[in-house]
Parts: C-alpha cells; structure tokens; sequence
C-alpha cells in the first residue's frame, strides 16, 4: 500500500534474494559490481547476494523460495532438470559460452597432456559436472578412462591436493588456474579445457525459477539487464571489480580474481547471449552422452527465450 | 515388552509427524522426501547402502576405540597432576575447538585419502568428551574413598586401577555417550571430504544429484548406526556398572 | 613409638577458623591400647587423622618411632568413621583390598577374610554388595578391612558405634584377644566409657573444642578382662566413674 | 601466578612446536602456514576479523543459551518419566546422530539466511551433551537423598530444584564443557553453508581464494573463542559448585 | 494409630533372597514412645521404612489411623540412619529444608531451627556446610532437621549412635521433654538398652534376622525419666536387665 511508496513517488523496489555460483571469487564479481555500482537499485531492484555452494544446494534453494535468481554452472543444472529432478527453473542468461571445465596439472609433472592421465589420480568435485562429463571427454580425447584413477573432494580442497602432489591432476574450472599457480609456489598450469572437444556446452548461467520467469518476467528482465551490466564493467575493469567485491568480502583474494576475470573473458560475451541451435546441440551432446534420457528436454524447457538475449 | 515397545512407538510417532508434514504443506521432495520415497531410494539399491554402511561403520568403530584409549589415557595424565592439568587443558580445549570441517581437507593433504585421516578426524571429534567426562569422574571421588586409598598407601596407578576409576566409570559413560554419536558424525564429515565411500560419500553424490530421497536413506542408515552404537554402550554400562543404579535414588 | 607434641589443628574455611585440636601431648608406647573419649566434635577423628598422616599438624608434630608423619605408612591402618566401602566390590573384595594393595599372597589372606567375615557375623554375605547390607553389617566389613593386614598401629574411629550391645561386647572381646595374641599398638576412639575401660591400657580424655588432653588415665586391670562379670567389677565401676565425672 | 604462568607455557610450547615443525619440513604456506603468516594475516585486517569474530560469538552465546534451558527441560522430562525415557530417548539419539554438515543446507532452504539457521544448528549440535550429562547427574542421586525427599512428601518440582538437580549440576558442567566447545564449531559449520558472514565465512571463502594464513587466523580465532568460552564455564562451576570439591578427594 | 498386621519383607537380589522381616504384628497408639532394640541386620531400619511408606511389605498390611501406607505422608517423618544432608546447604539451610518443602511460615521456623540448633550445641556453626562438621555435628543437624516440623509421627533410626555419652543423655533428655510437652507418636531405633528403658513406654525387641518380634515390653516407670538419679533406679534397672536377658 501507500507505506511502502517512498516520497520521491517511484514504487517501492522489488526485494531479491540472488545467488553466487561458487562463493566469491573471480566469476562472480559482476553480482557486487551491479550492486555497487547501483545497476540493481536504478532498475527498482533491492538485491541481497548471498554465497552460493555446489549447483544441487542451490537449486534447493531455489526450489524452496528463498532465493530468487542465482549464478549456476547451466550443464549441470540442464543435467539434472533431464533426470527429472528439478525442473521448475529456466535460464534466463549466459554468463559463460562455453564450459570452463578443464583438465589442469602442473608444468614438471608426469600429467603434461590428458593421454597421460592413464594410471594417474585426477582430483574433482564428487558428482560434478567435471566427473559426469569425463567419459564423453575421454572418449573424444582418446583416454583409455578405465585406466584413469578419480580422487574425491569438495571443489574449494582440490588446489591443495594438486599442490601439494596428493593428486597428479585435477578436473576443475580452468578460471581456478591462477589461484592454483600461487598455491603451487608458482608453479605454472597446464590446462587443456574439455571444450576443446565439447565446444556445445555452457559454463555458468543466470538462471531463475518459473514462478518469477513467468510470474514476474518484468522483474526477471531488469535483474537480467542490471546483472549484464555489471559483468560488461566487470570484463572491462578486473581490477576494479575484483577490489569491489573484496570491499564487500574481505575474505575475498583480489590477485585471484583478477586472474579469474582474465581467464574467463575469452568465454563471455556480455549481451549474455544465448543461442537456441546451441542449446539444442548441448541437449544433444548430453543425451548421446547418455547422461540424460533421450527427448527428456527441449531448448524451451530448459531456457526462456522470451527473456533470454537472443541476439 | 514394554522395553521394546515404547521406543518402537516413539520412533513410529516421528515418522508419522514428519509423513504428515510432508503431506500436509505439499513439500517438494528435493526439499523434504516423505518416508515411502526414503523407502524406495533404499530399495532401489539396498547392497551398495549396505556396504557403505559398513565401511562408515568400521570407520567409526576404530577411531571410537582409539578415541576412548586415548581419552583414558589423557584424562589420567591430566588429574595426576594438577600442573599438567594446568598446562595442557587449555591447549586441548583449543586444540578441541578447531573446527573438524575445516581441519578435514588438512588431514587428506597430510595423510593421503585411505581410511587413515578418516579414523584420525573421528579421534579428535570425540576425544573431548571422553576426556572431560573421565576428569569430572576422576575428580568427584567421595572424600572418604580418597582418604581410604592415601591411608592404605596405594600407589598412583592402583588409587587409578582400584578406586578412581572405576568409582569414575558411570560418568565415563556419560562421555562415551556423548563421544559415539559424535564418532559418526567424524567419519561422516570426514567421508564428506574425501567422499571415496561410506555413508558422507553417498550424501555428497546424492547432493551433487539432487537426489534427496538417497540422502536421506543414508541419514538414516546413519541414525540407526548411531542408535544401535549408543545402546550397545549403554548396554555395556548396565553391565560394567549395576551399582551405580544400585546406589542411587 | 607414636609421638605427639604440642599438636595442634586449625581447620581454616571460607566460614572463619576452627580450632579442632589444641596442644596436644601424648606418648604412645609399641603395643599399647589407647582409648579416646570426648565429646562430639572435641577432635577425636582429626587427632587420628593426624597419626595416619592424612592430615598435618597446624602447629607441633607427630612422629612414629621417632621420624615425622609426613604421609600415610604402610603399617598404620586407619578405619574411618564411616564404612567407605567400595559399591562395586563384594563384602570379600573389600575386605581383600589392602591385600592387593600391599600386594600381601592372596590366597592365604582370603582364608583369613572368610574367617574375620564370619567371626563378625557376616558368613552367607561374603558375595553381597555393600548396598544390599544394613549399616552396622557395612561397619563389620570396615572392621574386617581394617584387621586383615595385622598391621603395627591401628587407628580405628569408632568402630562399633552402629553396633548392638551384644555385637559390640562380642567384638570388643574379639579385638581384645587379637591385641593379647599379637599386641598392636592401638587407638580406639569411643563413646562409650566401659567399652574404653574393658580395651584399654590408658584412656585419654579430650575437653571440649578446641580438643585439649584434660586426662591421660591408666586401667590397671589384668588382662582378660570382660563386661562385668569378673573379679574386676569394682576397679572397673571405679574408673568408669571417674571417666563419667571427667566428662560430665 | 602459576595459574597463570602454566596455561600460557602450554600455549607458547605448542606454538613453539609448530613453527619449528613447519621450518624444519619446509612445509609450504598453503599447506600449514606458520605463526608469524598468521599474525599478519590478522593484522592485515584486524577490524574485519573482529567484527566476524563477534558474529560467530554472538551465534554461538545464543544458540548454547538456548541449548542450555533446551537440555535441562529434556533432561528433567527424560529422567521424570521412565516411559518418556523408553519411548523419546531413542528418537533424540537418531536426531542427533544426523550429521550436522547435512543438516546445515535444509535448514537455510527452511530457515533462510539469516542468523536463524545458524543458532538452529548450534542448538541441535549443542543440547545432545547437555542432555546425557544432565541425565546422568539427575540419576545419580545418592539414594539417601532420594529417601529423603520421598518421605519428606516432596513434589516432582521441589524434588528436582531442591535435591536432584543441585545434585546433578557438577555433572551438568561437565555436559555444558563439552556443549561449549561444540557449540562453537556449530556456529561455524553454519556459517560454512552460508558463508554470509563470521568466521566460518572466512574460513570458506579464504580457502577459496587459497589465502590458508587467513583461514588459519580465523582458526585462531575461533580456538580463542572457544578457549574463552570454556573457561566462562569453568569459572561458574567453580562459583555455582564449590561443594563438589569440598566433598571429593 | 500405626498398626503393622503379619508384616514380612523379603529382599531378592542377584545374590538370592534375604528375609529382613517375618510376620510382624504391632500396634502403637497415638502419642505413644516405642523403641526398637535387636541385633544388627535384624530389620530394624527395614521397619522404619516400611512405617515411613518408602518400602512396600512383601506380606503383609501397614496402616496408620487406618489407612494403608501406600507411600510417605506428610505427617510422618524418618530420621534416616545416615545423615542424608545436602552438601550445598548450610546447616541451617539444612534444617529448614522439611520447611520450604511443606512450605511452612519461614520466619517462624527460622528462629525454631536457630534454636534446635543450639540446643543440640552446634550454636556457631549455623552458617558451617555439612562437610565442614564432625560425624556427631552432621548427625545433630539431621536431628534438628526431623524435629523441627514437630510432626505426628517421628520414626528416627538410632539417632545417637554417633555422638558421645554425655551429648546422648543430653539429647535423650530433651527428647523426653517436647514429648511430654507435645507427645508426638514416636519409633525410636537404637542399640541402647538404658536409652529405650529411659525414653520408651514400650520397648520392641527382634529378633536376629529375620527380625521377628520376640518380645514387647511396657516400662511402668513415671515421667519424666533421667539417667539412674531418681527414685526409681531399681525399676529401670529390673527393666534393662530383662531386656540384656532378652537379647543375650
Ligand atoms: N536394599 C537391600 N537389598 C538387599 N538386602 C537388604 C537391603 N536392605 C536391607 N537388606 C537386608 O535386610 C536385612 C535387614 O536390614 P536393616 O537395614 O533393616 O537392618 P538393621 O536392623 O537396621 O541393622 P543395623 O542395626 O545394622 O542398621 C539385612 O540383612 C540386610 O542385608
Ligand atoms: N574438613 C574440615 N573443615 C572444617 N572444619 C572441620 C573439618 N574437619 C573437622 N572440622 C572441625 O573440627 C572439629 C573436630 O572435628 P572431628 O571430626 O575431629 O571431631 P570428632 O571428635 O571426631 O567428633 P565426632 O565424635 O562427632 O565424630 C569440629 O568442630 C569440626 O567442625
Ligand atoms: C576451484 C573450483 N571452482 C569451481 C569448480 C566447479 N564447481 C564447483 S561446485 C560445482 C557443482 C557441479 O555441479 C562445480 C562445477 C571446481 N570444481 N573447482
Ligand atoms: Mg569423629
Ligand atoms: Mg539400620
């Protein structure tokens, strides 16, 4: 009613809760410049951000209405809306074209290409895409995977892991690398990205339930355009961005995620542009893959494409 | 009979609040699975869950012994002498207070991702309590007990052996109570860190794939590894201890 | 062979001071049987205290055969005012307990316990728990605990108080005959004046808090000696009255 | 003095060990940092910690009060009716055996991000002691005491705050020592699963951007918290009790 | 008024079956002072239970004015062998617990307690805790604690075993007083002969275990009572011989 009208006449803003993909490091620091910068408040949006953890507890999130829109990695998000599990969101955006994930070892050690992973550890995420992704890889890399032995961990260990040699190479997001060179003592990374042979695959994705998708799209638009804009300033200012984000998480490395923001950028296009021929050949990638039944999704379901940026 | 059936009800009544629940605020079973899903994930797939269940179980086992072992042990050391007590106490309680979550990813760089760093996180997560729980015990010896055994001249170890201790044991209990369940917990938060297999493995995956009814089958596989290891103590304290109820009202 | 000189003890609490005992003078020689009488609160059991060196002297000092009590000995035996039995032993196990602490051979010594345990009427409860006995049977099987090592000096703090007559006179002349055979050196607190006069060589009468030696009096009656019926009956009645009057 | 000059020994000792362990081995700053890392860890942003430090103890002092008046209530219904006990105690024990670390993600899509999940989950890591220490204490009335109050014609209520709770509160503390020092590692493993703020939000976002100096001051931090903590309890039994120790030995 | 009807009472435990009490029958009227005499183990402190509601019989009815004691009533108070006093309140504290518990006026029984108190010569120690007493002060406290309500029944379980002559007569003395000043109906455990001929208008004598009544014996002698001085030595002397006869 009439309380919440502020005096300058302009309607109340809208209150949003939104989540990180992954914490906050390099690949998340538009959500801060957004704030910072005041794109939220000039499109009539009051955003709390919160930390985000792995893709499946954020989509709980998600599905429980405590969060509203989120940064998530889009393949394992579109995996698991195949399987049937959660379905009731829609992308509205992609940060990353492709996916990030990537084989990474370091120079000196016995892992210098993905065929000699053969015999080796490989450290990642249990579950995560990384881990679900890896036959297709393998397959398409020439790696014999039987021979090939998986280490689990949670993501925010597995730099420790490779540096201090418990695991001869990891499967993680390749914008992880300049933070693993510091942690080896400078040693440098070798990254060989599985996009390379999965080039239909999306990375992280701004994505939203469809309870606001199509119950509120208007305030799905604004929070899109707001969010792109500040990943536009973002690629264009790393250092900035990354010390903006460091002022509102002081745990936050800016060395790190100005190495992120670097990293990434080859992979962002700031429209957020997404592509529905694409779309439809990840879907297919997923399905040859079997790693989601055969026609369990189409583009529609799985993106907007009333909001997302098609052009 | 009765022994049997009351927590039988009890159980059964849990269940049914939390069935109802589910049904009655429509929850998403990502969120909430209601108990015939929990059933069904169980089914699906009974020997795997079983075998994890065992591998948690061999887990906990182990660090619960060492953990008591050593609780006995430092607990003595420390009522032996008030100057070791003095010393040491805070650097334990520090020690203690060190957030097992954040010392688990230390563990594996240091100690590899066998069983080994999964025993060592379930020692130190209930180590604590057995040890707090002896010293209390060990300190609250009545007065004419301590006189009886300074005036018999027993030696340290037989004061311990013969009159502390076991004066101490039902409030040893009281710690390993506490250090069980806690135990679980370890090799959980551990399997968690590490999740090559056990129960804490299947919670990740199940996680990883919004597969909450497995979660949840593997909670509760650990709620009832957690219930029948905490009866197996207290039954082991009936046993060890009949006059502790005998002489209290 | 125990020594006291000018001993006195000083409780000191949150409450203000006590003062327990208050120079207290007393030689006791090897083999001798000492009573002690006073009233309730006048030091008895911190004096005996003092001797099994449980607790120390405030002021003065106390020494056995001539070197101080810093810390309990092996052979004084101390049997406390209340039965402080182990709940979790049988009657037998803690009879047996200093025993196994002296590390004394085991089997001959549980024949003797068998033996002390049925002499003070507990045949039939040697396997029983000490919350399953009434507490005079609690303060027989302290007694046992305390006579089993035959030990030089025994301090016993009134060890028939939650007795019967009859018990406490059949036991009295049991401990008599024990000291008669093998004569330890023995303080006996009491409250009751003829059981005092039938035990002891030298009764010591303590004045009121703060406990002070008012008397040290001789019993020279012959040994054995029993309740009444002997040919001793009025020297007996005569230092009972005595006793009686110091007291009163 | 020695009170003192003892604890602080301890602490420098085992700092002192650390520091050589990490010179001596070479070992790498992201693997275990040493002491003086830590400091200027610390001192590179002292303001912050600080204000994260107060999150954590808030949560923490909170979610042990709550715990507290939690347990004792459980613990008198437990003890008071044995058919209570029969038919709740296992379900408290299944409770409580649900690793935490599972627990935490369901109780923000519940409970949201505030402060509210997190004292949630230090209640629900926190009471379990309290209420076996509790129970135990409740229990060991001395059965003189217990005839005392039954033939005084006592009730319930006067039986428990007159006689068997005081009775029972040196066993209580023995309960809140342990409940303490997990209440504080309740507090962080909350903020770990949403590392909004507090130190177990350092903790997680300083491991992912591998500043392990930063986690390690939080550790500290956390280890001082917890050490403060305890003594707290410590101090108040020695003020609520002091009976206990007049009467061991 | 307390009517015990073929009364046993049986233990069973691990260790097999003990009987403490057989076919007890008694009656004692309203007002009326009995004291209990018999051998250790005999089942006297298992009568006071089963009197106080604490113990049900195993045969058997135990009635007071009529109706079955099924569990403790208010108006019945045991003074427990043990001093049973909490070790966190003072001894006043102590003795005002029966007060707050039956919330009594507690201004006006402050001032009885202070007074029992000094009466029993613990003046001085008000503000003592328990474990700052002798054996004999604790036991004084729990006396206080069982008078101060001045209750219909008083079921005391050797209320002097630990305290010394002099105190006992003194105690005795006072006992006999408020009796006759206010006659509660009381059963009064003890192991002294001369302190049941003093006290009691009747004396119970059991048998060992299993305690059965062997005999009940009045004791004519006017009140008030004392110790030997008064005219009638030989009557209380006739009585106390008989009950030695009876016991030996
Ligand atoms: N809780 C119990 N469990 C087993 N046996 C018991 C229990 N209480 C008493 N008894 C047995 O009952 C008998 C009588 O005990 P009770 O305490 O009534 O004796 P009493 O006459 O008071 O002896 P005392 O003069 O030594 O105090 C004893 O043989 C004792 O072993
Ligand atoms: N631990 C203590 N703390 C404070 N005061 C004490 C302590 N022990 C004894 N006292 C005091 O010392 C005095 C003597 O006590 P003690 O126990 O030696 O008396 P007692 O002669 O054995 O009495 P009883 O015949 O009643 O056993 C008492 O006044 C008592 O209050
Ligand atoms: C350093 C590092 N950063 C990010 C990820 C990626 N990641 C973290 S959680 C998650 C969920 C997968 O469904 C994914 C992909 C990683 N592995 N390692
Ligand atoms: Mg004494
Ligand atoms: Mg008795």
């Amino acid at each position: 009613g009439d309380d919440e009208q502020p005096d300058n006449g302009k309607p109340a803003a809208d209150k949003v809760t939104y989540l990180t993909a992954f914490g906050a490091v390099g690949r998340d620091a538009f959500a801060w410049v957004a704030q910072e910068k005041g794109y939220f408040r000039d499109a009539g949006i009051d955003v709390t951000i919160q930390l985000g953890a792995a893709t499946g507890e954020n989509l709980k999130v998600l599905a429980a209405g405590q969060a509203q829109f989120a940064n998530l990695d889009l393949t394992g998000t579109w995996i698991l809306a195949g399987k049937g599990q959660y379905k009731d969101v829609r992308t509205i955006a992609a940060i990353h074209q492709q996916t990030l994930v990537s084989i990474i070892s370091l120079e000196g050690s016995a892992v210098a290409k993905p065929k000699d992973l053969e015999g080796r550890k490989l450290g990642a995420a249990t579950g995560s895409v990384n881990q679900l992704l890896f036959p297709a890889y393998a397959t398409l890399a020439g790696i014999d995977q039987s021979r090939v032995q998986w280490v689990n961990a949670p993501p925010p260990q597995l730099p420790a892991l490779l540096a201090s040699g418990r695991v001869d190479a990891l499967s993680t997001f390749l914008i992880g690398a300049k933070g693993l060179e510091k942690a080896a003592g400078g040693k440098k990374t070798i990254v060989n990205p599985y996009s390379a042979y999965l080039p239909e695959l999306y990375g992280n994705g701004l994505i939203a339930p469809v309870s606001i998708t199509q119950g509120n799209p208007d305030l799905a638009r604004r929070f899109r355009d707001a969010a792109l804009k500040g990943l536009a300033y973002t690629i264009e200012h790393p250092q900035e961005a990354a010390e903006i984000m460091k002022k509102a998480q002081p745990a936050a490395d800016v060395t790190a995620a100005v190495g992120e923001i670097t990293l990434m950028t080859p992979y962002v296009k700031t429209s957020g542009v997404i592509d529905k021929q694409r779309v439809a050949g990840a879907i297919a990638t997923l399905e040859k893959n079997k790693l989601i039944p055969p026609g369990s999704l189409t583009p529609e379901a799985v993106v907007d494409f009333a909001l997302a940026p098609t052009g | 009979m009765k022994a049997v059936a009351l927590p039988i009800a009890g159980v059964l009544g849990t269940i049914a609040v939390w069935w109802a629940a589910t049904v009655v605020f429509g929850i998403r079973q990502i969120i909430l699975p209601a108990p015939p899903d929990i059933v069904a994930a169980f089914r699906a797939q009974p020997g795997y869950l079983l075998r994890e269940t065992g591998a948690t179980a061999t887990e906990t086992l182990t660090g619960f012994g060492l953990a008591v072992v050593a609780g006995l042990v430092v607990a003595v050391l420390l009522t032996a002498w008030r100057a070791v007590e003095r010393a040491m106490l805070p650097v334990l309680v520090a020690l203690n207070s060190i957030p097992k979550v954040a010392l688990a990813p230390l563990l594996v760089v240091w100690l590899g991702f066998g069983s080994r760093p999964k025993v060592v996180l379930v020692v130190l997560i209930c180590v604590f309590p057995v040890v707090v729980a002896t010293m209390a015990g060990l300190t609250s010896t009545p007065a004419e007990l301590g006189e009886l055994s300074r005036s018999l001249s027993a030696s340290p170890w037989q004061t311990y052996v013969k009159i502390r201790l076991p004066w101490a044991l039902p409030q040893v209990f009281t710690g390993l109570k506490v250090a069980v369940t806690l135990a679980v917990i370890g090799a959980v938060v551990a399997e968690i860190n590490n999740p090559g297999n056990g129960l804490g493995a299947v919670i990740v995956q199940s996680g990883m794939s919004l597969d909450t009814p497995l979660a949840f089958a593997a909670i509760t596989l650990l709620a009832v590894l957690s219930t029948t290891l905490f009866y197996l103590v207290v039954a082991l304290e009936r046993w060890l201890v009949p006059w502790a109820r005998a002489i209290s009202g | 062979m125990i020594d006291l000189e000018r001993v006195s003890r000083t409780f000191t609490t949150r409450g203000g001071e006590v003062a327990a005992l208050r120079d207290i003078d007393l030689e006791i020689a090897e083999g001798q049987f000492v009573a002690v009488i006073g009233r309730s609160g006048c030091g008895k059991s911190t004096l005996l205290r003092l001797m099994a060196g449980l607790l120390a002297p405030t002021a003065g000092r106390v020494t056995i055969d001539g070197s101080p009590v810093l810390r309990p000995r092996r052979d004084v035996v101390l049997m406390h005012q209340l039965p402080a039995l182990l709940p979790w032993r049988t009657v037998l196990g803690n009879v047996m307990l200093p025993v196994e602490i002296q590390r004394l051979p085991r089997a001959e010594y549980q024949a003797r316990a068998a033996e002390l345990l049925d002499t003070v009427g507990l045949a039939g409860f040697h396997r029983r728990h000490p919350y399953e006995l009434s507490g005079g049977m609690q303060q027989r099987v302290a007694l046992c605990r305390a006579l089993i090592q035959r030990p030089r000096v025994l301090l016993m703090d009134e060890p028939f108080s939650a007795l019967d007559a009859l018990t406490r006179e059949e036991l009295a002349a049991q401990l008599q005959e024990m000291h008669l055979t093998r004569p330890a050196t023995t303080v006996f607190v009491t409250h009751s004046i003829s059981e005092a006069v039938l035990l002891a060589d030298r009764v010591v009468v303590l004045s009121a808090r703060p406990g002070q030696v008012r008397r040290v009096l001789d019993v020279k009656i012959p040994r054995p000696r029993s309740f009444g019926h002997n040919a001793h009956v009025a020297d007996a009645a005569a230092c009972i009255a005595e006793l009686h009057d110091l007291l009163y």
